[in-house]
């Protein structure tokens, strides 16, 4: 157990740097660039029930220290990722890696998960509850804590493995939305997912993006999340996964103080795909600098 | 693909919105013409792709339309170093040219076919080229083509140089073994329509990563969904679904 | 007439910059600088029934292209202003201005809303109803519909001048908030206030902040900003004040594309204290590059 | 208030963090010792505010401590022009410091005490400096404070170098009319409570905008509220009220 090392839902992580899903496919692209198994894990792309193309194109804008994307769970789908993905992956990954299933409703979750949940490779599964409830007028899963709490309960009634509900930071109250995925058996929290923008294109005067709107990330979000993460670990007591721009060793290092277990690398990997490995290698450094002995030590550690 | 700092050997304006930048540097991952680097950009996010113009040893040459904040900063960097990602995208296969092929460019589509006309010309096949602009002013290249032992057409839309029209007017006198073509996607979609043979046409979209993590830049075709940066940018002729 | 003038409410604004409240104080820290009239007009600070210090400090952390500020509302009440800061505006700014309303009940804000409005140099009144509800545990009149109508209504029913509510994004449903204003009375709408944000100082392990969280602004949270002032646009009939993180000419062109019939201009005022005449300069350049004729026409040209 | 934009002219250290640069540009709108400047640094949104050490005609002089991004991107920067705003906060009142004044400056707290030592001795006072700092290699500005003609005393804490103490130890056995200070929070409230005499003390705070218009540096004082970046950095003995 290296003083880098973190236990996430009772697996034990070498380091708690995660990429985040969708910015890190199935792993292979990186792979072609360096070991990919000097990560904590990592969280592969959102996979839903039936195979998607996703959104029209454009799908992605440029913002002041971020940028938005509007891909809309393009995979190939559970059955797909399993017969294909999963074994190609097998070759490159040795650890076991998260699972992040998103769905259009309570049983496309459960169906998706319990299928992830056989594989032996999956050592989590993180639900993305970002995503419309198409029985539920569109509106996000992640929005309502009704909802949240029902996709929670189905999950957790089909699966063996540790359930992490992905929280949507685009409500009001994240507490309500977090506690009601912990009564309802949630085995941890990560959060945020992207937050909804947009941008205008001056030329054509219309949105940039095909679909209008889109999910942004980013630094620029780094203050939102870090917040967030803060109130959330107030109050549950599952082990939080912090997200929303981070994209240094210091960054991680505030998520952890702020109440995170574990940190998920999202955009940051997309503009330098070697960003995790250096924030892995950068952490030892960054700790002495700050006197700080062990990552363990200081989860929370901001009151 | 590889990460590399690039240092700036010059940057030079071809016209009054065009420059072009040669940049030393680790150029090994660049293995096809019609590939692409992306660039990072101080105090922007996201990097900027660009398509490969020519290579020499360590050298890179990028031709580039100064469109945005982006490669209006470019345009101002006179010195000093970049980070690029290089060999990013599938670039063009040169084995099904014949012995006789035809590169259509037009505008800033017209970079990527030189360094694919020099490697043709390598390789002993007898290149036709043809470069389309919409008037003289913006009109760039020919000589370098010429240069190369090349037969070059240049057309303008408003026929203030070489032959008035599209560069498809200019494709209908040609006699031509098979295509390359990388351009706006009207023209892409209009030399589709003219071609007689076989080709490959080379797609420009809204990119995030630039190399397949993202899918930002997804486009259907008649092989499955494909990733412009990664399966892309160039497509054969046979496999495209155009959207509209 | 000319190319930048809108009509706000029944007022015609030369032009549609607007230095947001707690940024531009009440003006003559400014008119030291230039010559203020160029404004289409200010949001002055932020006022309450009652004299305030507001939060201790540290008030203040900065961000990847923003910052957080917990100045908690500092004023020197409804009467100091009245009686001091108006007269001294009066000897630098010839036009209407905004006057910003907080308070902590219904009540503080109709007294100090009709006092306000009482003053013939105030042009409209600007309610802030990000502030916690103490009748109502705390919670922002801002997060529930209900609480906004309700001030909305209380502060109409005492005014004559044009009452803009300014939303808060730590919503939800940022369109209902605005609908529930809109169907109370409100004569204009104004948003986005500022994001709740947070940062850790690494050396001492704490927030940045003496009072934890904050408000978050700055050229980060333009992308939200802008997506949530193109919402409400969509929903209501009323003009709409956008803001959030403008910091150029560009930015005004699309919170205008986005529905905003004036734009407020906040935190960069603090880093660049002559951005906003450097806006009003660069406009007719910046729509000249955009075939824009005049600002009128654009309003809301996003669909 | 001024804004400006001030050319490097140079940028040296004088201990292991310490630097010191000079910059050339107008200095109109500085009017007097203990006043800052607010530097806006590349990609860091809020300008950093530095006090002014010394002022010759269009020569600027600022002394500051790298303890974060944007001191560590200042002490890195050797040439090139910087965005200034100067002529922030009140600066030192000169007309109070009677014939025998007393300087105590802390570690970063000294670079503002020369400007006013300077300006007191062209007034014919006679003026003594205290200068307080940890240990031997923190220790700076010794002999330039002692070729203006000031009678100079430094402190370290662990003796390493000059008196071992405090300054507020040296303070003891020196006589004087009025005291002007400038140092970390620790050091003013000892000096505070040490001073014989009536005097001026300079506040440090996290500042938003520097020039009075965000509230976010505001303190409480017996005269009321006021912003350390507009009403101060500056307050008098008699109307400092200690938040704990």
């Amino acid at each position: 157990m290296g003083k880098l090392s973190v236990n996430l839902c009772g697996i034990e992580l070498d380091n708690p740097i995660i990429p985040a899903s969708g910015t890190f496919g199935y792993g292979y692209e990186y792979a072609e660039l360096f070991d990919i198994n000097c990560l904590g894990t990592f969280s592969f792309k959102g996979t839903t029930k039936d195979p998607r193309f996703g959104n029209p194109t454009p799908r992605i804008a440029e913002c002041t220290a971020g940028m938005i994307n509007a891909v809309g769970l393009q995979n190939p789908g559970v059955e797909q990722v399993i017969q294909t993905e999963l074994p190609k992956l097998k070759s490159c990954f040795h650890k076991p890696v998260m699972a992040n299933v998103s769905g259009f409703s309570v049983e496309d979750y459960a169906y998706t998960c319990r299928k992830l949940d056989e594989q032996e490779q999956v050592g989590w599964l993180e639900v993305n509850i970002s995503c419309p409830n198409v029985h539920g007028g569109g509106m996000s899963f992640g929005t309502d804590p009704k909802a949240a709490a029902e996709v929670t309960k189905a999950v957790k009634a089909v699966t063996t493995k540790p359930v992490i509900m992905k929280l949507t930071p685009n409500v009001t109250d994240i507490v309500c939305i977090a506690k009601a995925c912990v009564d309802a058996g949630a085995d941890g929290i990560s959060l945020i997912n992207t937050m909804l923008g947009m941008r205008m294109d001056l030329r054509t005067k219309k949105p940039v993006i095909a679909n209008k709107m889109g999910g942004f990330s980013g630094p620029a979000i780094f203050p939102v999340a870090l917040r967030m993460v803060y109130q959330v670990a107030q109050a549950v007591d599952v082990p939080i996964i912090g997200m929303g721009g981070v994209s240094s060793a210091e960054d991680v290092l505030e998520m952890m103080l702020a109440g995170a277990t574990a940190v998920e690398v999202g955009a940051a990997n997309l503009v330098d795909p070697f960003i995790c490995p250096q924030i892995i290698e950068d952490l030892p450094t960054v700790m002495k600098k700050y006197n700080i002995q062990t990552l363990k030590e200081i989860i929370g550690g901001a009151k | 693909m590889k990460q590399g700092i690039f240092e700036i050997v010059h940057n030079t304006p071809l016209t009054d919105n065009v420059y072009k930048m040669t940049l030393r540097g680790d150029t090994s991952a660049i293995t096809a013409p019609g590939q692409f680097v992306n660039i990072k950009l101080d105090g922007l996010y996201l990097r900027r792709p660009i398509s490969v113009c020519d290579l020499q040893a360590d050298l890179l040459t990028i031709i580039y339309k100064v469109v945005g904040k982006g490669t209006q900063q470019l345009s101002e960097m006179k010195a000093g170093t970049l980070h690029l990602l290089t060999g990013l995208g599938n670039g063009y296969d040169l084995t099904k040219s014949g012995e006789a092929p035809v590169l259509l460019g037009g505008g800033v589509g017209v970079p990527p076919m030189y360094l694919l006309c020099k490697k043709l010309l390598e390789q002993g096949k007898s290149v036709q080229v043809i470069l389309g602009f919409n008037t003289k002013n913006e009109v760039f290249f020919e000589q370098e083509f010429k240069s190369l032992g090349a037969q070059v057409t240049v057309t303008t839309v408003d026929g203030t140089f070489g032959q008035k029209g599209f560069v498809t007017d200019a494709l209908k006198s040609c006699t031509y073994s098979y295509f390359y073509t990388c351009g706006p996607e009207p023209m892409l979609k209009a030399v589709y329509r003219a071609a007689r043979t076989s080709g490959q046409l080379s797609f420009e979209k809204r990119m995030g990563c630039g190399f397949g993590a993202c899918m930002g830049c997804s486009c259907k075709t008649i092989t499955g969904y494909k990733r412009i940066c990664k399966e892309g940018p160039v497509l054969e002729k046979e496999e495209i679904l155009w959207e509209s």
